[in-house]
């Protein structure tokens, strides 16, 4: 967008909806958007406040809970989706005649989670927690698109560093990093 | 826990994760998954035995685990040098654990000086990320109950890959792999017998009084060499007056005449 | 499933959904249906009689013809669809047109990956290593502003070279191009 389109946009009258109308609204985009889309982007599409496509789509998100339907609004990935309710996951299974996908494997999980709480972090720094080679894991997990490089660490050899992505938000039902519970929590588990 | 032989070994991680089954009574093979390191391996040794880990009785948890890895010939062999690593480990543990303890230290600095110390730490703080790894997996099983929409036009206009670095580099492999397609030659080499193999890395340690054990692992062309170089190995401790030893944690093993 | 217990399930008794139960999960099912879905089809995946599919998606597409939803359930091509409302169609196309795209076609992208490690590079080179016509992806790199020109290569015909932009290293994370993962990084990963 030009400069002079973006002044002429700011210059303009905000658009009069009213509130029923921007929650119609921004359902439409929330459902056409591939991925989750952030409140900021549907904001800006719409030439709204932020806080009013927050209010609208937090009234849509009440409204699917409301008339039990077979959908739900929510946030993941910091963005908003719409989804299936969990409680109809089987018929929703038997008709796409899908399997649950494949499973990682335990190295792979193990690996994913080293690398979900000490991001950014370098091969060798993963094989001293597990105590194993982590090449084929970390492999699985780049091509599964479930990591991604993280710039080079500035240390001796500069090693690439790996972190999360936003996939594995998305496939592991996360709104953000900061809901996977700390890993101090795992010390009581242990025996 | 007494088993007759063939030994059976399985257990649950979640479902599916390892079980290593005797096909016939002298060879065993890993049927459905693995052990995820040799840390894995060594829990499940120490909850097997129903010992306390910050008590590990070091030297019947390390007979377990050589004979374990025995076992476990077929194995990957990536995770088969870190399963040595690890038995190094443990029979240097072992040995430091007979030495008589000076009497003249003083019973805190005892404590401090646990051989078995370092490794209780280690397994701690894998056994977390183990933990978080269960976690990830109960996630991501709840996530699969969850659909996202089906295809929609729109869809259609923006139907191409969303492109990270790694895939800059994958791609660009890709290309460079099917150019040199072309130029493609097969060498064949000759594989090396299990018998051979032993005899050659006799005559080493014996003229050199040592050997490294990543180096001899580093001259393997092959998968398959890989995995006779590695039984030979074993074979060698088990049946000479050889020893391995580790210098430091995660160093190199060296296989030294005794 | 065993055989067994597939036949145990077919002779069951038809299951005793409400129907606003029924409403839910049919609208699951069309949501998740890559094409339109037939009256026939719900009722086939569901266990139900036509006519109570028929009445759920009825029930359905009314629901959401009251609630002034952005969306709407549609017949189309014989099937039920879930579809934005026409109301909404410049809003959604402008959210279309100005959705972040670091999308790139396999062409582009297998080009891209070759100025990126081979840079200054030029189209004859990038043909000889590719092995096909780029000049198109050429283009499409040049627009999404990936690539720039960096002057003439002094051989026969003064060939133009390339090579990647700063907007590159930003879409990809990078900060500098030695940041690019090596094939060594890699060479554990891949063999």
């Amino acid at each position: 967008m030009s400069e002079a389109v973006e002044e002429a946009l700011e210059d303009a009258p905000k658009p009069t909806r009213d509130l029923s109308e921007l929650v119609a609204v921004v359902e439409a985009l929330i459902f056409v958007a591939d991925e989750p889309i952030t409140t900021k982007l549907l904001a800006d599409v719409l030439d709204e406040d932020k806080q009013a496509a927050e209010a609208a789509v937090e009234q849509l998100r009440q409204e699917y809970e409301a008339r039990e339907s077979g959908l739900q609004i929510r946030v993941i990935a910091g963005g908003w989706q719409i989804a299936t309710r969990t409680e109809f996951h089987e018929e929703v299974r038997k008709f796409l005649r899908t399997r649950p996908s494949a499973k990682l494997s335990l190295a792979a999980l193990e690996t994913l989670a080293v690398i979900a709480y000490k991001q950014p972090v370098t091969v060798p720094e993963i094989l001293e927690i597990r105590g194993v080679q982590s090449a084929s894991a970390i492999k699985t997990l780049l091509d599964k698109r479930l990591i991604v490089a993280k710039g080079r660490k500035e240390t001796v050899g500069r090693p690439m560093q790996y972190g999360t992505s936003k996939d594995f938000l998305i496939q592991f039902g996360l709104k953000d990093l900061t809901e996977l519970p700390s890993i101090e929590d795992f010390e009581d588990l242990v025996s | 826990m007494s088993q007759p032989e063939p030994e059976t070994y399985t257990f649950d991680f979640y479902k599916e994760t390892a079980e290593i089954v005797a096909e016939s009574s002298d060879e065993l093979r890993i049927k459905i998954g693995e052990f995820a390191g040799p840390l894995d391996l060594l829990l499940f040794l120490i909850r097997q035995e129903q010992a306390n880990i910050f008590d590990i009785p070091i030297a019947r948890i390390t007979d377990e685990y050589l004979r374990f890895i025995r076992l476990m010939k077929t194995l990957d062999i990536a995770v088969a040098a870190d399963f040595l690593v690890m038995a190094a480990t443990l029979i240097e543990i072992k040995s430091k654990m007979l030495l008589p303890r000076d009497p003249n230290a003083a019973t805190e600095a005892d404590e401090l000086d646990d051989p078995r110390q370092e490794l209780v730490d280690r397994l701690l703080e894998y056994e977390k990320y183990k933990s978080a790894a269960q976690m990830l997996y109960e996630k991501t099983t709840l996530e699969q109950a969850v659909f996202s929409r089906g295809k929609i036009e729109s869809d259609d206009e923006n139907a191409e890959v969303s492109a990270t670095v790694f895939d800059l580099l994958t791609v660009f492999q890709k290309i460079v792999a099917r150019r040199a397609e072309e130029i493609k030659m097969e060498i064949h080499r000759e594989e090396i017998s299990l018998a051979d193999m032993i005899k050659d890395l006799r005559r080493r340690i014996l003229e050199a009084g040592e050997v490294s054990l990543l180096a001899f692992f580093e001259e393997m062309h092959s998968r398959r060499e890989l995995v006779t170089a590695f039984i030979a190995a074993l074979e060698i401790v088990r049946t000479e007056t050889v020893k391995l030893v580790q210098k430091k944690t995660f160093g190199d093993v060296i296989l030294r005449k005794v």
